[in-house]
């Protein structure tokens, strides 16, 4: 994949050469020049193969699109890409360049959790413009307000009570679940969902055993044999990456598929390395391609241009992680066109935030609608299907694809999540 | 008069090889003795077992008849006892001055870490001390660019700045060219009798200890082969085959 | 006297340059740059200490992080927001885990030393992640905006005291590690890096020596992890993770060990190189780290501080 | 009982691996005195290089089979390339210099193989499962075992044998005991000690690659696996005694027993059970079950 590597660490330098063609509409009164953003994602590092280099990919191309078709209220946008990898410290400090020398308007990104909470506080002191937009936890508007920051992708909750409605869709009779793991914030928050998702919708479930294994470990042969020994009927995982793949290729070999329904809820490895026949869910209605999605002309559209810059397997899947960095763009041009409509001149940060709150626009993951968090949190379907190997195509594909709608996997306003999973789903809308 | 050090029965082997048996020996206070025996006859060994470097199988070392077979060196070296040693022990990386005013923060046992080491009254003391070893000139100068012989004298000159009541040297002569060795001698012979500190050092070289010790012991393979007057010792024909290997 | 004047005068001017000059010249990320390095200093430092006595550590990051937890777990469980109590707290937290890890770690050198050190870290890093009910696990702590003195500042008001309180902390602390690299443990140190068995024939006990020493590192890389916690505002297991611990070596290696104010260049020099080279290509990062390790180790073995010795210096020191 | 048979077979697979990934660690310090740092990235390379001529091969469909003896050319490609590289261009140089300079020498090259890998093999996860899978199953205490972990065992205990071999038993054996206790003896001998340091490094970076190599097909390669590998295997020696072939075995027989016990019976002290070994075993035995401790001679 190192053509990958190349290819993209040359267009971060000769980025604005590839941007500058294309054709603006008149801008409007006080519009700057360009419309300058900064683009976050893992280039570096585990995250970067399955979901950074992707996002930041699909990034490039909707960039170039929007900027083809005229830019946002005529101003051409332009990236600034930089690498989400390292700690906190320094990812904040990359941050405050961004913000502070580049003078970026707005800052799009972040899919670390980590990193999706140490940004916001900066964001509101600095007054920022900042769209979270692939990162899970749903800590970040639970615990705190923050006027300048938005996320457009549904956070992890929908994957977790997705993932337990769809399991009972394929397996009701369910009786005993068991969880592995990566031990870190996503593995906990993934499974702690997940089972009290499950022990709400069906109370006679028994959880025999949740098992941490250290985060890369790479490593679980004795994973596997204790849940051999144990024969859950649904084994839950969030695995994602490296250790997803590993663990499909040791479980499949070692029959635990056999025994055992395995769901995950993501889709953060390629498909081709995944076994067939395990559950798995792509973080919003992403990389699957279900029948509403494949009328989504923006999707055909998205597809189209990615495929042809950096080209695809035959099924046209995606990671997830580039499906969402296309909605934050999405989300920020709407919000902008909104704010332009309203000011009839060229908006203020606050005036587009504004515009933003509780807005609604159309992605090629369908409509995203924010729906939660005072309007500043995206509410999404969970779409789940199991892995099937096409022999037509000869890749992997899904099968038996089930959207539930977003009013049906995401709390209502205000709530917390865990809260509405322990009161039993009050308002869900399925 | 009782012995400021006095060890009974000490006994280390080397796998086999027998570097001291059944050892018993005093030195009282005021003595210098000499310690001679050919190489391997257990000279070092003994010094190495009388300052705690290593531990003797059996036996027991008594420092003013406090028993001190179970100290490790530094306990030792509180109790008064310095050692020098046949390689030279020295912090190449500082200069001589430096190590010497280590010696004495040490011995006044103020190894703090804020006041500073270099206070003028122990700068006044360290230049004094490498005054006796004709050192002074050296002062400033990098251990590691000494020659051998000053090294040699430093290594001593660091434990008498320690003013112990017991000095043990390892060989002082060794590595000291024999027109300097008596030179080299008279300088120690002159500050420790100034300084009135015991001696005892360990020597191959007869004329040595002939001229400068007032008892000497003789090694052979562990053992102590004979222990009196120089002359009247060193006379003796067993001993000469001994130490020389030949009469 | 006339020279002791002038020391003071150049105090002063260098001074009254850093703490107000320098905020008013400088960008807002610039100053937050310089706010960073000069935290990261101390923990420089703290390496830089036991490299004096030849101990070198791939474990720093352990008491780096300790000191940020320490303020991160007093944030979050005790409400406390006042920049000098979290301080304290943390440089008491360094002082705690350094005595307690000394007692294992001061009986070792070289190798054992430097990947005991490592271990320890990666346990700590390990913790971090497992216990993510009490630390967050990876979601980290957010540290929030600390008063300081009782004073509650905001924005960018905030940040150039945080500037301020990091600059005179780390100068403090810089002057005490000169004080003891001139104390006589500080020499005891450099000659354990010598001759251990002398130092016990002086009747100075060398395990003791390296403990304090251990202890009084691991202080310093406290501080240093609490004033990054303060400024960045939060905080992730990822400080103590190994590649930290081995940017503070290299930051070390890159300033030089010949001066107390080495570290301090080393880690200005290392935040703007790598704000600007890391966006460059991410790619060879860690490569060009590597090259440059290697440069130095075979061609400036002194460090940066070394090419000082170039510069032209009065007679005295 | 059964569950003790299980967490023995866990143990023990796991413990044939963490031998592999060791033994080159302890070797290499055992004869240079050099600890290497870069050991984590040699690994890396063995398995990236594996999966790539495993799947390389795969795709030519013909029978896996010969995956096997790809996966050791791979090791041995690396080893004889990169191990002797290191040793004459870097290490050779700064023997007479503090042994904390050869850590950081060590430490920079890894930095940069660190990036060698990544640049060359991308960040995506690479997974070579075919030898893994082509060896089948084996019906063990009621479950399903992969057999490739026990061709692990039976790897590793062939290293462990032909090591002990080789130094016991051949001249060349001799000629190592020889330079290992005494290098200016050796060199008076006639010893060529520069000759014999490259050839004990390249071994040494043969078993770190070989080590590698055969985790390919068990888990997926990702950028950052070195680090991880160097930390493990360095508990693991340490534990046996730095130097020690047969430290390092019962080193890794340890860890590997402690940590299926761990996944069965404390799933939280997974993450930790190797390091609680280590810790206790140093506090007890600074140097490790055989490893010995030097006395200055004054």
């Amino acid at each position: 994949m190192s053509w990958y590597a190349k290819i993209s660490a040359l267009i971060a330098l000769s980025g604005f050469c590839v941007l500058s063609a294309g054709t603006s509409a008149a801008p409007v009164a006080g519009a700057p020049s360009e419309l300058k953003i900064g683009v976050v994602a893992f280039l570096s590092g585990p995250a970067s193969g399955p979901f950074g280099i992707p996002s930041r990919n699909a990034a490039e191309v909707w960039i170039d699109k929007i900027n083809r078709e005229g830019g946002i209220g005529g101003v051409k946008v332009v990236p600034v890409f930089t690498d989400e990898a390292g700690p906190a410290d320094k990812v904040v400090t990359e941050f405050r360049r961004l913000a502070l020398d580049e003078k970026v308007s707005a800052v799009m990104g972040y899919i670390s959790s980590a990193n999706c909470l140490a940004v916001p506080p900066v964001a509101d002191e600095l007054k920022i413009l900042t769209i979270l937009s692939d990162c899970g936890t749903d800590r970040v508007f639970e615990e705190g307000k923050h006027a300048y920051v938005f996320r457009t992708n549904s956070h992890t909750v929908i994957d977790g009570v997705g993932a337990a409605r769809y399991v009972l869709t394929i397996k009701p009779d369910v009786k005993t679940i068991a969880g592995i793991d990566q031990d870190y914030a996503w593995g906990r928050d993934s499974w702690e969902v997940f089972k009290r998702s499950m022990q709400k919708l069906k109370p006679d479930v028994e959880v025999v055993d949740a098992l941490w294994p250290k985060i890369f470990a790479g490593e679980y042969s004795a994973e596997i044999s204790k849940l051999l020994v144990e024969k859950p009927d649904v084994i839950f995982t969030s695995f994602w990456g490296g250790d997803l793949v590993t663990f499909s290729g040791q479980a499949k070999a070692r029959g635990l598929l056999e025994q055992s329904t395995v769901v995950v809820n993501n889709t953060g490895a390629d498909l081709k390395d995944l076994a067939p026949g395990m559950l798995i869910g792509s973080r919003g209605p992403n990389g699957i391609v279900s029948p509403d999605m494949a009328k989504n002309p923006l999707r055909k559209e998205f597809i189209a241009l990615y495929k042809q810059k950096y080209g695809l397997a035959a099924n046209d899947y995606i990671a997830h992680g580039a499906y969402h960095y296309v909605q934050a763009l999405q989300g920020l041009k709407a919000a902008y066109e909104k704010a332009i409509k309203t000011a009839g001149r060229w908006p203020t940060t606050e005036e587009v935030a504004a515009a933003f709150t509780h807005s609604e626009f159309d992605t090629p993951s369908g409509r995203v609608a924010m729906g939660i968090g005072g309007g500043h949190q995206a509410i999404q379907p969970a779409g789940y299907g199991i892995i099937k190997f096409d022999s037509a195509l000869g890749v992997n594909t899904f099968t038996r694809i089930e959207m539930f709608p977003a009013r049906c996997v995401n709390p209502p306003d205000g709530m917390k999540s865990l809260e509405w999973i322990d009161k039993g789903f009050p308002g869900a809308q399925c | 008069m009782s012995a400021l050090l006095e060890t009974v029965g000490l006994t280390r082997f080397f796998g086999s090889v027998r570097a001291a048996e059944d050892l018993n020996m005093r030195v009282t206070e005021g003595e210098t003795v000499g310690i001679i025996g050919s190489n391997g006859s257990g000279k070092t060994t003994f010094l190495n077992l009388a300052t705690g470097y290593l531990k003797p199988e059996r036996g027991r070392i008594l420092l003013d008849g406090r028993d001190t077979t179970a100290l490790p060196p530094r306990a030792i070296t509180r109790l008064g006892v310095a050692r020098s040693f046949q390689i030279p022990q020295l912090y190449l990386g500082m200069t001589v001055l430096e190590a010497t005013l280590l010696s004495l923060a040490a011995r006044a046992g103020r190894i703090g870490a804020w006041a500073p080491l270099q206070r003028d009254d122990r700068i006044g003391e360290a230049r004094q001390t490498l005054a006796q070893f004709a050192l002074d000139t050296h002062a400033q100068r990098l251990i590691g660019e000494l020659p051998e012989g000053s090294r040699k004298l430093l290594d001593i000159a660091l434990a008498v700045a320690l003013k112990p009541r017991l000095l043990l040297m390892d060989e002082p002569t060794a590595g000291v060219s024999t027109e300097d060795k008596f030179e080299v001698m008279d300088t120690l012979a002159a500050v420790l009798r100034d300084s009135g500190i015991t001696t005892l050092f360990v020597e191959h070289d007869m004329d040595v200890v002939q001229r400068y010790s007032q008892r000497v012991l003789v090694f052979d393979q562990g053992l102590v082969i004979a222990d009196g007057e120089p002359a009247q010792v060193l006379g003796d024909a067993d001993v000469r085959r001994a130490v020389l290997g030949h009469v | 006297m006339d020279k002791r004047l002038r020391a003071i005068a150049v105090l002063l001017v260098s001074a009254l340059l850093l703490l107000v000059g320098v905020p008013l010249l400088l960008s807002g990320w610039l100053l937050f740059l310089l706010t960073v390095a000069s935290a990261k200093a101390l923990a420089v430092l703290g390496i830089v200490l036991l490299l004096r006595g030849k101990l070198l550590t791939f474990g720093h990051a352990l008491y780096y992080a300790t000191g940020a937890y320490a303020a991160g777990m007093a944030v979050r469980y005790l409400g406390v927001h006042e920049a000098l109590v979290l301080l304290a707290l943390a440089l008491v937290a360094g002082v705690a885990m350094g005595a307690l890890l000394g007692l294992l770690v001061a009986r070792y050198r070289a190798v054992y030393f430097a990947l005991l050190n490592l271990a320890f870290s990666m346990v700590l890093y390990g913790m971090l992640l497992k216990l993510y009910n009490v630390t967050g696990g990876t979601d980290g702590i957010g540290i929030g905006e600390p008063t300081l003195a009782g004073f509650r500042l905001g924005g960018n008001a905030l940040r150039i005291a945080m500037y301020e309180l990091s600059v005179i902390l780390t100068a403090v602390l810089v002057y005490f590690t000169h004080r003891f690299f001139v104390s006589p443990l500080g020499y005891t140190l450099r000659a354990i890096r010598d001759n251990e068995v002398r130092v016990e024939y002086m009747g100075v006990s060398v395990w003791r020596a390296v403990y304090v020493s251990y202890i009084i590192a691991g202080a310093l890389g406290a501080v240093s992890g609490c004033l990054i916690a303060l400024s960045v505002g939060h905080i992730t297991p990822d400080l103590a993770f190994w590649s930290q611990s081995g940017e503070f070596v290299f930051v070390a290696i890159l300033g030089g060990t010949g001066s107390v104010l080495a570290p301090v260049i080393g880690s200005v020099l290392f935040e703007a190189v790598r704000n600007y080279a890391f966006e460059l290509s991410p790619y060879t990062w860690q490569m060009t780290l590597g090259i440059v390790l290697l440069l130095i180790i075979f061609f400036l073995p002194g460090g940066v501080w070394s090419l000082t010795a170039y510069l032209p210096r009065r007679s005295s020191r | 009982m059964r569950l003790l048979l299980v967490v023995g077979l866990d143990g023990l697979a796991y413990a044939s691996w963490l031998f592999l990934v060791s033994a080159g660690l302890t070797f290499t310090y055992g004869v240079l005195r050099v600890l290497n740092l870069a050991h984590g990235n040699l690994y890396a390379l063995g398995a990236y290089l594996g999966a790539t001529f495993v799947m390389r091969y795969a795709a030519t469909g013909s029978t896996p089979a010969l995956t096997y003896a790809l996966l050791l050319l791979a090791a041995v490609i690396i080893g004889i390339t990169v191990g002797p590289l290191i040793e004459r261009l870097f290490l050779r140089r700064v023997y007479s210099r503090d042994e904390e300079v050869q850590l950081l020498l060590t430490f920079s090259i890894s930095l940069i193989l660190e990036d060698v890998v990544k640049l060359t093999w991308g960040v995506s996860p690479i997974f070579a499962e075919l030898p893994y899978t082509f060896l089948g199953r084996v019906r063990l205490g009621g479950i399903n075992y992969a057999w490739y972990p026990f061709l692990l065992t039976a790897v590793a205990l062939a290293v462990g044998g032909l090591l002990w071999l080789v130094v016991t038993r051949t001249r060349l054996g001799k000629v190592l005991t020889s330079v290992i206790t005494d290098r200016e003896v050796s060199l008076t001998l006639g010893i060529n000690v520069p000759r014999v340091y490259t050839l004990a490094f390249a071994a040494g970076a043969v078993l770190a690659a070989l080590g590698g190599a055969l985790t390919a097909p068990m888990f997926s390669l990702v950028p950052g696996v070195g680090a991880e590998v160097l930390v493990t295997s360095f508990a693991v020696v340490a534990i046996g005694g730095l130097g020690s072939i047969g430290g390092a075995a019962l080193g890794a027989l340890l860890v590997g027993l402690a940590r299926s016990a761990a996944v069965y019976f404390f799933p939280e002290l997974d993450l930790f059970a190797i390091y609680l070994i280590m810790a206790a075993v140093l506090a007890f035995r600074p140097q490790g079950f055989f490893g010995e401790v030097e006395v200055r001679r004054i």
